[in-house]
């Protein structure tokens, strides 16, 4: 294989609270190739977005590594990451407030261009447009005048037009309809075929995940538990917490009838993290083992997880 | 299906909503179906499409704004939309109660939960003020609150979505009302605990016979869930069908169209290579 | 959250005193309230290098006013020397701040007597008036911003509104002229605009120094009914004005407290309007209010100013005015402390309600 | 005479301002100036005489206060004080002449201005006055002195006790003015009875005041602080209070329709001035403050600004003082031509720019300064008006380089000699515009220590011709001195310091 | 149609009134008959037709002041509401977007001042720098600088953490441009409000100085002014003296407040 374009090692985001300590991200380790779509999925508070703002540097790492493009931006200051910039973007949640609600869409497609230093004339602007499928008309418009799939679409244009080599897309589809969430997935795949890009693609909703990805991370309290290929985490899980999301979905089929595998009990908070399996209190198949550090086990190529249940029965063939 | 007196009919209800300019739009156009007693009933449609209108013509608590244009909305016999005021204080929550979405911001922040349960079961059930609070910790027990005790001398900012989501439920158990509708009482949850309210109002819907009206836009919800549904665009109800049916054999187009959206996470959606 | 020890406590061991400490620090009421009172000092502080420095720049030399029109280069020196105005502001300064450590406030340059003493004996009279005003302020502006949020969009909105915008544009000095005007000279409703008690009447023995409660206090109903029959036109006044922007407030509070989806909830379950409005949005919507009533205290004290001088109200507004005219600097920057002092107090105050009202805030 | 006491009317006085305090040597305000007038009793005193309209006037006069008699050497220069016997200060003790000579110590070496005065006693040390007995007060001054009697009978040499004074004296505080400041040991006819400052004082009659209860009309005289002006008309019109002090002139002829209300317009020889500083070009041109003079609209601002409660004075002396003379006036009103020819040939053709400093709440002298304004822009001078705090005001006044002023002036010695002394002698503090001609100074000095009344006369005469002719002052106005009563009040009576003595004040049914 | 007038009637007359007012500013000198500062001998006139407001006690025409001071009036309103609000909008902004110690100090000094009511700051403000226009307008503007401060700081610390601001600094733009380019006009809306009410604030404030003494004095045509001259006549029936300057004090006083609320409702919509 080629050069990762994105390598995270031991990143650790802590956020301090008064008194406490948010454990957002624990040691989380992981590397985006060129042109592959990563998914990372969890629920809400697992410290998706605390990663991905810690890889483009919105947020400063707490400890760990993070390696773009060979270049250790760990430390870069506001100034030393602006030229980086443009070969990271991200897509953000929040399609109504990720765009400024001052600006026209030309205005907010230039400006990265301007200031890149890249050719911004208005040929360059119609072209991402139509990449989005917009057309010349919405030019002139603030977002306000804009539809949600609009928006989103706009401010996807934002992060492709200067050609990054490397998108977080945090949640692009959560505030979206079902018809216009499969045309944003749709566009997404034909972006990242023509451009060439990397995607970190964050979610929490799994069928999507499905939809696009090719790899993906099952994050839960700020730790991966489980990766590998799309086809072979969400078909054989083996973390609990991947097996619970994934029997947690409903599945719109009613000849379908599922053993749904119920977990007790909420989130525990991050502001205290207990050692081992995050899961600890609310998997019905916890042990002693689950409440020391638990590595991870592989279960195939590529496919990791950190439960005791993917432990490979080695030791009891040697007997 | 108990194909009985419906509980509950809607007829050909048309709700115009005036905006800030003055210009009326019509937000519910002929909107016809029925509910029967203890059947779970499925709205479903995209956002915007006039769920939550709907819900809240049925409950009377319509924005200022919004006024009902035709039409009836039968219930006991009754047309709700002739009720004076005064009588909607004796429909609403003794006869219909709602859910909403967001359940935390659903709790008066500035009170214990256990009181907010306690003083809505004192006024449906005429207790006495001690008797009330015993009787709302019963509720909260039941419904999957643990340790309701020190539970129900929270706020409701010290609560997580889901437990809040059970506060209410909670509450509107309180009020023992004929129909109960739940307004996507699990957007903004995670998918496990989703799950798990899900179950709860399975549980609850089975043991109490309450009617429920499920107010969605996750085909999946309804599959799971409802026995009956209704599919609603632009305002307009498209189609009534039951769940077995729509998924077997969806008539409306744009139910069809909502058929192909569907992304599923148990095999490869067909669209992908 | 007081804790005074008593003498005896000191025998004791002083882990129980340690630990006692532990425990209160562990309250984040407590701690709360220890940070912000930290803050408070500091602005405190800020206040009087503020207070010291701008009022000693005010044009007009103290002393010379002192020497009077018989003055003399030699006997203004002499005055300079005795005030102290010959030294460097900076030792002039850290000499005020020593005699503010313990409590003194310096000398009243005009009538020679300690400042504090002077503010003190005023203060009483402001309080009065203020807390009157402000209890009439508050019965103005509840119900009538109640039922304009409540509803909203009719004509008793529109009217309520129109009030408060109308309020919100009358100059108070104007207002208080026209209410001298017609009710004490045209109408003889009103007593004459003389300070707090008619000519002749005893001050009641003085409990709070606030006429009203000491009357009461003494079992004296007719100087209570006195001092009542002097307050209400001045503190009307300043209620009319102040009522106005409070009003709005509590209109624009109550609306959005209306909105919220724990009103829909409690409609959705039955809850009787009355309750909802009075005991559910009222009680949110004071919180917002609350937050605000710094600014109605600016807007008190400010209108005090003004009023005390058209009513002959010995208050500090009334004191001060005469002592900015006289360059009674020590006077002046009295009175700004006194003002920090109690704006200070009263945000801890409303702070500490807010934590009491808002269980939010009690536990971060 | 308890009973008696008890049926006499109160009399509540409306003060335009507070009291600061009542050390008699020292007090700033006006207030303060009535308040003591009535506590401490000086020597002699003059005597009052009714007229016309019913205020008692005090006269240039003098009859015995607690001195029963006195003498005058031949010289002029030994005065011989007899005290009275029953005189007692309000604590019963008696007013010996030890009181009186503490009394001029005080002054003399004491704290305060009073040092100022005794020059014109020609008094410079405390060793003059000398305790013969204990009621017998010898002063011995270095030359014939024209206003010893005047002086001596200013209320600020009434009598203080030494007793009190030195029970509350203390180390940092010889004189023990804390003590004073707010307490008296009344010599004279009334104490006060309650001290609320910024609201009310409360005079009542001293019990041993020499002259008996029968001497006075009031049972007590409340003393109200209203600052506000409108209020205290109101209060008047209501019957609130029965005399009102600090009244606008504007309001007197709406006042005067009231038939309950009388209003005592009295004429004073308080001087309001024009003031050119000498130093200061362009002032430092007799001809430009001659041509001022001329433009000044002197009848305009007294109709106006006075409401006509007012008379104008032609000369640095006031109107009604002893000595005054209108002849050497040569700058009738209106006499623009002649003003303009006197600038062009100053070198002022054009005119040129100036700033009109004025004290802000003294609101006849910021209209005044409007119409002086108006006046001089006739001839091409652009006015600006300046009005400031009192206190900068002073500040200005005080540096003397302020070019272009109003500034007032009453001489409590209603004499003309005192009043030059005070304002145009060369380098006399209160000569804010700097004039200083020689001349002036040697006449002032010999009228100030002669005691014969045509020498002064002559003497005065030329000293307003010359001052008149060079014009250091546009003299503006006298205002009257107005006081506003309900018409039943009698017995106003007002010596030459102009302050109210209350024991006179009654009321008739 | 009518609806439409209804929901902005607050504005509508307001800004109907305040172009009155700027007309009459604007236009008005010109038109008048007299001056405004000078005096005539025809003092205490009932308003006739020579003179349509009477005259004060100087013989000077009200009507030819009550226009001439509108000219002042506004301006005073004006110059302080824009400039404390682009003082403040812009200190607040940094401070807000930058936070940290900065925040701490500044906002310390803005709770100092603002422990001052704003009247009695500029009262004092005055006192120090002297009568005249302009140190009114320095004295009004610094008393509400603050409001400001605070206003645009609260906002910022809403808006900087909105994915906006997120996505500006991702796409590379620098600090300065994020908090004074992206964020800074986002967050001006609820000063607009404020800067309407300041200038009805400061007209008033402006008066209240007048009254006492303090600011713009005698002779200068000024409303607050004009007011404290007719209050001394209030009980002497020259009502023409108050009333008229003193309506057209608090008509726009009104206009500003009425512009004020129309615009918080046109904002919350
Ligand atoms: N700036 C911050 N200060 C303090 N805590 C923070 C901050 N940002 C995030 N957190 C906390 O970090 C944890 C992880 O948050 P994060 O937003 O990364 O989760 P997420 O997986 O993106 O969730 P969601 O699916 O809801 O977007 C949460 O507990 C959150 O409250
Ligand atoms: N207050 C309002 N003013 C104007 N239009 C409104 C208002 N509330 C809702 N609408 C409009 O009414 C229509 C129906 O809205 P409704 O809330 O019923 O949709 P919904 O189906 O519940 O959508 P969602 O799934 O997003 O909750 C929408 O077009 C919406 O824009
Ligand atoms: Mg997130
Ligand atoms: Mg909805």
């Amino acid at each position: 294989m080629t050069e990762p374009i994105l390598r995270v090692e031991h990143l650790v985001k802590h956020f301090r609270e008064g008194r406490h300590t948010i454990h957002a991200v624990n040691d989380v380790s992981f590397e985006v190739y060129p042109g592959e779509a990563v998914a990372v999925v969890g629920e809400s508070g697992s410290g998706k977005s605390t990663m991905a703002r810690c890889i483009i540097r919105l947020e400063r790492p707490t400890a760990g590594r993070i390696v773009f493009n060979g270049e250790d931006i760990t430390h870069h200051s506001a100034r030393q990451m602006r030229p980086a910039r443009r070969m990271l973007q991200m897509v953000f949640q929040d399609t109504h407030e990720s765009l400024n609600p001052l600006f026209s869409v030309r205005r907010i497609l230039r400006e990265p261009l301007i200031l890149h230093g890249l050719n911004h004339d208005k040929t360059q602007i119609l072209g991402a447009l139509e990449k989005v499928k917009l057309d010349q008309n919405h030019l002139g418009r603030r977002p306000h005048q804009l539809s949600g799939g609009q928006k989103q679409r706009v401010g996807m244009a934002r992060a492709m037009i200067t050609r990054p080599q490397f998108v977080v897309l945090d949640e692009p589809t959560a505030s979206l309809d079902m018809s216009l969430r499969l045309q944003t997935l749709n566009l997404l795949r034909e972006l990242q075929r023509e451009l060439n890009m990397a995607y970190l693609f964050i979610s929490h909703d799994l069928s999507t995940v499905r939809h696009l990805c090719d790899r993906v991370l099952v994050m839960y309290l700020g730790r991966i538990v489980e990766a590998g290929r799309v086809e072979d985490v969400f078909d054989h899980p083996r973390h609990v917490y991947t097996q619970a999301l994934l029997s947690a979905i409903p599945i719109p089929d009613p000849t379908i009838q599922r053993q749904r595998l119920l977990l007790s009990g909420e989130t525990p908070s991050t502001r205290q993290l207990k050692p081992g399996c995050g899961l600890q209190d609310r998997c019905p198949h916890v042990s002693a083992e689950c409440r020391v550090p638990i590595p991870f086990y592989k279960v195939s190529d590529g496919h990791v997880a950190a439960c005791r249940l993917a432990k490979p029965p080695i030791i009891e063939e040697k007997l | 299906m108990d194909m009985t007196e419906p509980l509950l009919a809607l007829e050909n209800l048309s709700v115009t909503i005036t905006d800030n300019r003055g210009q009326s739009k019509p937000i519910l156009q002929g909107v016809s179906f029925e509910i029967y007693p203890n059947e779970v009933m499925g709205l479903v449609g995209e956002s915007g499409s006039g769920k939550s209108m709907t819900a809240l013509a049925i409950m009377g608590l319509l924005p200022r704004r919004a006024k009902p244009q035709s039409g009836h909305i039968w219930f006991n016999g009754h047309d709700l939309l002739t009720l004076s005021k005064r009588e909607w204080y004796a429909v609403r929550g003794s006869q219909l109660a709602m859910i909403f979405q967001n359940p935390r911001a659903a709790l008066n922040p500035l009170m214990r939960v256990g009181q907010q349960v306690a003083r809505v079961v004192r006024l449906h059930q005429s207790l006495k003020k001690r008797a009330a609070y015993e009787k709302a910790l019963d509720l909260l027990q039941q419904v999957g609150i643990p340790d309701s005790q020190t539970r129900a001398r929270a706020y409701p900012h010290q609560l997580s979505g889901g437990m809040a989501q059970r506060v209410l439920i909670a509450m509107m158990l309180a009020c023992q009302p004929r129909l109960l509708i739940a307004d996507e009482p699990t957007t903004g949850l995670d998918v496990t605990i989703q799950a798990q309210i899900f179950e709860l109002i399975k549980t609850i819907q089975a043991e109490f016979g309450t009617t429920l009206l499920l107010i969605t836009h996750d085909l999946g919800v309804v599959s799971e869930v409802c026995q009956r549904v209704a599919v609603m665009q632009d305002g307009k109800i498209q189609e009534v069908a039951t769940v077995g049916e729509l998924f077997a054999h969806p008539q409306h187009p744009y139910t069809q169209h909502l058929m192909n959206t569907l992304l599923r996470v148990d095999r490869p959606t067909n669209s992908r290579a | 959250m007081t804790t005074t020890p008593d003498t005896g406590a000191t025998d004791q061991s002083p882990s129980l005193w340690l630990s006692f400490w532990a425990i209160l620090r562990s309250n984040p009421l407590f701690r709360y309230l220890l940070r912000r009172l930290g803050l408070a000092v500091l602005a405190l502080v800020g206040v009087i290098g503020v207070a010291f420095f701008l009022t000693s720049v005010l044009p007009g030399n103290p002393a010379v006013v002192r020497a009077g029109p018989l003055a003399n280069e030699e006997r203004i020196e002499r005055y300079e020397r005795e005030m102290g105005l010959d030294r460097p502001l900076v030792v002039q300064f850290a000499d005020y701040v020593v005699h503010l450590a313990q409590g003194d406030l310096g000398e009243s340059w005009s009538s020679r007597q300690p400042a504090q003493d002077e503010l003190r004996a005023r203060i009483p009279a402001t309080v009065e008036l203020g807390i009157v005003a402000f209890g009439l302020t508050l019965a103005i502006s509840l119900p009538l911003g109640i039922l304009a949020a409540v509803y909203q969009g009719t004509i008793i909105d529109w009217v309520i509104r129109l009030f408060a915008t109308f309020g919100a544009s009358v100059a108070l000095f104007w207002l208080a002229l026209i209410g001298i005007h017609l009710f004490y000279y045209e109408w003889d409703i009103a007593p004459p605009p003389l300070d707090r008690l008619t000519i002749g009447t005893e001050e009641p023995p003085s409990v709070t120094g606030l006429f009203t409660i000491d009357s009461l206090l003494a079992g004296d109903i007719k100087t209570c009914r006195d001092a009542l029959n002097h307050l209400w036109l001045p503190a009307m006044t300043l209620a009319l004005v102040v009522s106005a922007p409070m009003t709005k407030m509590i209109r624009s509070a109550m609306l959005e407290t209306l909105d919220k989806d724990f009103i829909r909830t409690a409609r959705a379950v039955g809850l009787p309007p009355r309750t909802i409005i009075l005991v559910d949005a009222l009680r949110s919507a004071f919180i917002p209010v609350l937050t605000t009533s710094g600014i109605v205290f600016g807007y008190l004290v400010a209108g005090n100013v003004i009023v005390e001088r058209v009513f002959s109200w010995a208050g500090v507004g009334q004191y001060v005015w005469q002592a900015l005219d006289a360059n009674n600097l020590n006077a002046v920057r009295g009175f700004i402390l006194l003002i920090a002092v109690v704006y200070i107090v009263l945000n801890l105050v409303i702070d500490l309600l807010y934590s009491l009202l808002d269980p939010r805030i009690r536990l971060n | 005479p308890a009973t008696a006491q008890e049926e006499k009317p109160q009399i509540i006085i409306a003060y335009d301002g507070d009291i600061d305090h009542i050390e008699l040597m020292q007090f700033r305000s006006v207030a303060a100036y009535d308040a003591t007038a009535n506590l401490y009793e000086p020597l002699i005193t003059q005597t009052v005489v009714a007229n016309d309209s019913g205020e008692l006037v005090g006269q240039a006069e003098f009859e015995g206060a607690i001195a029963e008699s006195w003498e005058v050497s031949e010289d002029g220069t030994v005065f011989t004080f007899h005290l009275r016997q029953d005189a007692k200060f309000a604590d019963g003790t008696p007013i010996t002449a030890n009181d009186y000579k503490y009394t001029f110590d005080r002054a003399i070496t004491g704290p305060g201005y009073l040092a100022l005065l005794t020059p014109f006693m020609a008094i410079d040390t405390a060793d003059q006055i000398q305790v013969i007995d204990d009621y017998t007060l010898q002063i011995t001054t270095n030359r014939p002195a024209a206003l010893t009697e005047t002086i001596l009978g200013f209320q600020v040499f009434g009598a203080i006790s030494q007793a009190t004074a030195s029970a509350n004296a203390t180390e940092e505080d010889p004189w023990a003015e804390q003590y004073f400041h707010q307490n008296s040991n009344s010599s004279g006819p009334y104490v006060i009875t309650e001290w609320n400052q910024g609201v009310e004082y409360v005079f009542e009659p001293n019990p041993n005041y020499w002259r008996g209860p029968e001497f006075f009309q009031n049972s007590a005289t409340i003393f109200r602080v209203v600052p506000e002006a409108s209020t205290r008309e109101q209060l008047l019109r209501a019957g609130d209070v029965d005399v009102a002090l600090g009244i606008p002139f504007s309001s007197l002829d709406a006042l005067k329709q009231d038939s309950n209300i009388a209003i005592h317009a009295i004429p004073t020889t308080r001087i309001y001035h024009l003031g050119m500083n000498n130093n200061v070009a362009p002032f430092d041109d007799v001809r430009v403050r001659q041509a001022v003079s001329m433009a000044v609209p002197y009848d305009a601002i007294i109709e106006n600004v006075l409401a006509g409660y007012g008379q104008q004075p032609k000369s640095p002396v006031s109107v009604g003082m002893e000595g005054y003379t209108d002849e050497y006036w040569s700058y009738d009103d209106g006499d623009l031509e002649a003003a303009r020819a006197l600038l062009e040939t100053a070198g002022y053709g054009d005119g040129f720019e100036i700033d009109l400093t004025v004290p802000q709440e003294d609101q006849g002298r910021v209209d005044a300064a409007t119409w002086i304004q108006a006046g001089l822009a006739e001839i091409g001078i652009t006015v600006n008006i300046n009005a400031v705090p009192t206190a900068q005001f002073s500040e200005l006044l005080y540096s003397h380089e302020l070019p272009f002023f109003i500034e007032q002036w009453y001489s409590w010695g209603n004499d003309p000699f005192y009043q030059l002394t005070f304002n145009l002698k060369c380098d006399a503090f209160p000569n804010y515009v700097n004039y200083c001609n020689p001349e002036v100074d040697a006449l002032i000095d010999a009228g100030t220590f002669s005691r014969d009344p045509q020498e002064r006369a002559d003497l005065i005469r030329r000293a307003q011709q010359i001052i008149v002719e060079e014009a250091p002052w546009a003299f503006l106005y006298q205002p009257d001195l107005i006081i506003a009563t309900r018409s039943n009040v009698t017995g106003l009576a007002l010596f030459n310091d102009l302050t109210l003595r209350y024991a006179y004040l009654g009321k008739t049914e | 149609m009518l609806h439409l007038l209804l929901r902005h009637f607050t504005l509508l007359l307001g800004s109907t009134l305040l172009i009155g007012f700027i007309g009459v500013a604007w236009i008005g000198p010109t038109q008048m008959k007299y001056e405004p500062e000078k005096v005539s001998r025809n003092t205490y006139e009932r308003p006739s037709k020579d003179y349509p407001f009477g005259t004060d006690k100087f013989g000077r025409d009200i009507q030819t002041r009550v226009v001439h001071a509108t000219q002042l009036d506004l301006r005073i309103a004006f110059t302080v509401a824009l400039i404390s609000f682009a003082v403040g909008s812009v200190i607040g902004a940094i401070v807000g977007y930058y936070g940290d110690w900065l925040d701490a100090i500044v906002m310390r000094g803005v709770d100092v001042l603002f422990a001052f009511p704003s009247f009695l700051l500029a009262m004092v403000i005055t006192g120090v720098l002297g009568d005249s226009e302009r140190n009114v307008i320095t004295a009004v503007t610094i008393a509400y600088i603050p409001y400001f401060v605070r206003l645009t700081r609260g906002q910022m610390l809403t808006v900087r953490t909105l994915p906006y601001a997120d996505a500006a600094i991702s796409i590379g733009n620098p600090s300065w441009r994020v908090a004074l380019i992206h964020l800074l006009p986002n967050t001006l809306a609820p000063s607009l409000v404020q800067m309407s009410m300041v200038a009805g604030w400061a007209i008033l404030d402006t008066a209240g100085l007048a009254f006492l003494g303090l600011g713009i004095t005698s002779p200068t045509a000024e409303w607050g002014v004009m007011i404290s001259e007719g209050a001394q006549r209030i009980t002497t029936g020259e009502w023409w003296m108050w009333l008229y300057p003193g309506a057209a004090l608090v008509l726009a006083a009104f206009a500003f407040n009425l512009i004020g609320d129309g615009l918080r409702n046109l904002l919350q919509q």
